[in-house]
């Protein structure tokens, strides 16, 4: 299924968690928040948050700034 | 420590704030971070970039920091509030410095949306430290919306320009409820003695350090500044003068 | 150290130089040596007042700091090279701060008396330190006739002005072969940390420590100020801009 | 005989040295210069010379200013 | 006249605009409007006062100025809404100085209040004269309201400090689409001359004038340095140098 | 005219003094001499150019105003005394602007050099005008020579600086016994405005007019610029205050 | 009945228009407006505005300010 | 003869004046001054100041400038 993971489409596993979306992303997943659709997904519904596709997920962390 | 800085219910051990950003690589944060002492620093929320190696984490988690996520870019309430949301989430800190700008050419706080901004993130039980301009009368506002600071521009963003309306920051320091951080426009070390002159209580900067040439000891340099200024308002200025008064005795003269 | 404050041809660990004058007290003095971290502090040369107890020479041998007398009051050249002559007698050193000054209400130093007297001074042998006006023509001037610093006014002594005139000052830096000292005129850190960053090699201040609330502490503050301006100065300052920078980065911002 | 020191005439003994005036005004003479009309004295010469009255005197020292 | 200044759709001869209030008697004001030239002038709204003799109208049919009534005193959109209905029925014009301030002790704008007045009174048909602090973001708000020109400060009212900020005076002017009306904090001519050489259309000033020690004559002051000021302008001055430029030929100088 | 201007026992209808330097042309000169209404305009000593057509003295005589020659380009005062007995000698005038700089790329006044000629053409029965840097010492000298005038600098000649110490310019009208001329560094019409509130009685300027992008306009606006600023001066301006102060009645509101 | 005219209650006659309590307050009533419960009532209709006691009138002219 | 006028060499008349050595060089004399040796010479005595040879002579006169 197609997701929009920070501004580029991707295909991923249908029924695909957050958690492993994050873990594809990146090895190290600290520091980061989700926000799937506009609403922040806190850490501990990763697991439990499946995608159903169409989905806009903003993969975020920490930079520099300010 | 006769004189501690507290905000927020915490007690910081240093007055100077760092922003990390538009510093050339995580080494030089790393170097500035030792160099200034600095004992809280910000931070943006960016996506995830896949092809960056190392962490602004490993560097905070060095040097011990607390860290302060802003909202740098948003232009909307809304915009902001999702971003104090995302900073709490991934960081774990309910502190978040409120930027809410109205254009990208001057960098200035929209009043309004601020505002708004401010009084969502206060109920949604956030820490806010919100960037304003030197409107004492928005100072006022935002300090009765809740936020534990108000952090009043020198001068825009990056200009280096210093404190271009001292008078009002003494207003707003006259009249403050929580503490007074000087964020943005700080262009050398005398500008930051000067802040604290004025009597804020703290003083943010970025590019001052960050893009000076030598950043490491520039961020010493402004370490010193408002150690100096600090020590300066407390210990109680001479009255500006407009005749001399000699330093020498004027009596017991030789006869030459 | 890597940056030493060389003049006269010695090395001093300090580039604040602290007035004793106009301190309550001797035992303030020795407090603002202690604060300053000093190694150099100038006295007035004045007749025997046999009813004092206690003497300078116990605070400058107890903080090893190098003195430099001054001829503060005098009005002519004659008078200042007699002065000058008594104190190499009295404190047997060559160094002189050597002011000559045109009336009571200013305090200004007269060009051309000033300029005579250096003239005679550098001749009879001593290492002349003048406390001139802030005229690079005059300080050029000082400065072929032999003087081993330049010691420009900020502004009036004991006014707390801070630097008047920052053009001339950096005029003056700008083609100085000798030191650049900052005399008279500071009113707070501030003030002393923009000398350095003017390019100042040191500053000299009595009054705004010695008439201070707190005289101790705003020794403390001066001596950081100094040091930040000096690190400020050799950092390289982000130059002033008319419009904003951000420092946060304006790409991978979320889309919310 | 009549000396004029700092300012005040003062009865000293005749043909005193410079040395003797001196110790007559300060316990510690470290740090002080000597000005006989109008000329330094010195400190080499303070026991060799010898006031004849109606000398104008300077004892100085070092004070706090600056 | 080749450079007239056009506000409202009006165009009125003189770019100086007089406040009337502070004047000691209505006859200071008669001879202020005669040594000002101006040809708008402020009144404020208030009690029928049974016991006066004279009125503000003689002074101004005398004179033939335009009368611009201010919402002076309102803390409240909703008071100043009102106060600009009763000066439309009372003065019958729909110009009206908005102010809406936010405490007695600095007379500083509410930029929420102001805003929310701005708009109320913009779509009740008002031509909107808002008195605003410099922020460069609420004068670009307030224009998006409706209002027909932007009138910051150059200082909180009747201080006489000038121009606290002309960084952000620059920035209103170089982006405004309405007239740029110079409004309060003028001490003197230089700081109205400065306010039309940093680009405003206008000065609008009260207390510099009727408070000055010879009101007539400072009239006459600022009447001239208003149009000093936009020659100025429109004259295109000289750069800054750093350094000197000869203003007498260097060539051809006699060999003596 | 309640307010002549005298100097040298002259009295000068106008207080704007024009140095004819820098202007692209002699029919510059001409508009710029109507434009600002001068009765004064400097002129330099140079070798006879066979090649020119017109001459200075058609435009000098068209407007009637009487001619300031000055030794611009003198380096010492031999060469400045010689330089003012030939332009005597030419212009039949007594008058002489006394310039003797110390290098090129300042332009500042030598001080020792210019009271030297100063005294030396006092002595030959010269009116002389001289051109100082802001030294109230120096100043003071050059009046006990016998000058008629002091002209000192706001900033060095050509740099448009405005006035950088504004302290040492009343320092030195408080004491003058004799017009202060403020000469050189003026940049446009609120730095000429700001030179006579501080209580200057003329101001002279050369390049901020005649390299202006409008000549003719800008000699009228320093012509405005003057009066206003004179005006503001006898008119007695309103101190400074920290805090505002309503200028419309705080009593009489109504209640809405 | 009573009315209260820029703050101070006042006895007018019953019935009385704004016009006729404007006349009694100024007899130049020009540059003059009237509020009357916090609501503005236009110039035209002040002839035939009565009052029936109890009302807050605010009557407004211009004066030096701003 | 050679007299060095503004500067440069020129070839003169022997025994020129100095009042016909500025009518060479301009045709309206007004507002001009002329240095002989350093030394000025009043226009009172140009017609009667003779040169001699190897004079360095200005002829000075006033244009724009300060």
């Amino acid at each position: 299924m197609i997701v929009t993971i920070n501004g580029e489409d991707r295909d991923v596993r249908a029924g695909a968690s957050v958690d492993e979306l994050v873990a594809e992303l990146t090895s190290a997943p600290r520091g980061i928040a989700v926000v799937v659709d506009g609403t922040v997904v806190p850490r501990s519904e990763w697991c439990s948050h499946m995608l159903t596709g169409r989905e806009s997920v903003e993969v975020i962390t920490a930079v520099q700034g300010g | 420590m006769d004189d501690p800085f507290v905000v927020a219910g915490q007690t910081l051990a240093s007055r100077l704030i760092i922003g990390t950003g538009g510093a050339a690589s995580l080494d030089v944060v790393d170097r500035i971070l030792t160099a200034s002492h600095a004992s809280l620093c910000t931070v943006a929320m960016r996506r995830v970039d896949t092809g960056t190696t190392g962490s602004i984490f490993d560097v905070i988690d060095r040097h011990g920091v607390r860290v302060l996520p802003n909202t740098a870019g948003c232009r909307t309430a809304a915009e902001a509030v999702t971003t104090a949301q995302i900073a709490r989430e991934a960081l774990e800190t309910d502190w978040i410095k409120l930027e809410v700008i109205a254009d990208e050419r001057t960098l200035l706080p929209d009043p309004v949306e601020l505002l708004e901004a401010a009084a969502r993130l206060v109920a949604l039980g956030f820490q806010v430290f919100p960037y304003t301009n030197d409107d004492p009368v928005l100072a006022r506002r935002l300090q009765q919306t809740g936020c534990v600071a108000v952090m009043p521009l020198g001068a825009p963003i990056g200009t280096g320009l210093g404190i271009a309306n001292r008078h009002n920051i003494e207003l707003i320091v006259g009249e403050a409820q929580v503490p007074v951080i000087l964020d943005a426009g700080i262009g050398t070390a005398s500008d930051a003695a000067l802040a604290m002159e004025l009597g804020c209580d703290a003083v943010l900067l970025a590019s001052a350090v960050t893009r000076a040439q030598d950043p490491e000891r520039m961020a010493a340099a402004m370490a010193a500044a408002v150690h100096a200024g600090r020590l300066a308002r407390l210990a109680g200025r001479i009255p500006r003068r407009h005749h001399a008064q000699a330093s020498s005795p004027t009596d017991r003269m030789a006869a030459l």
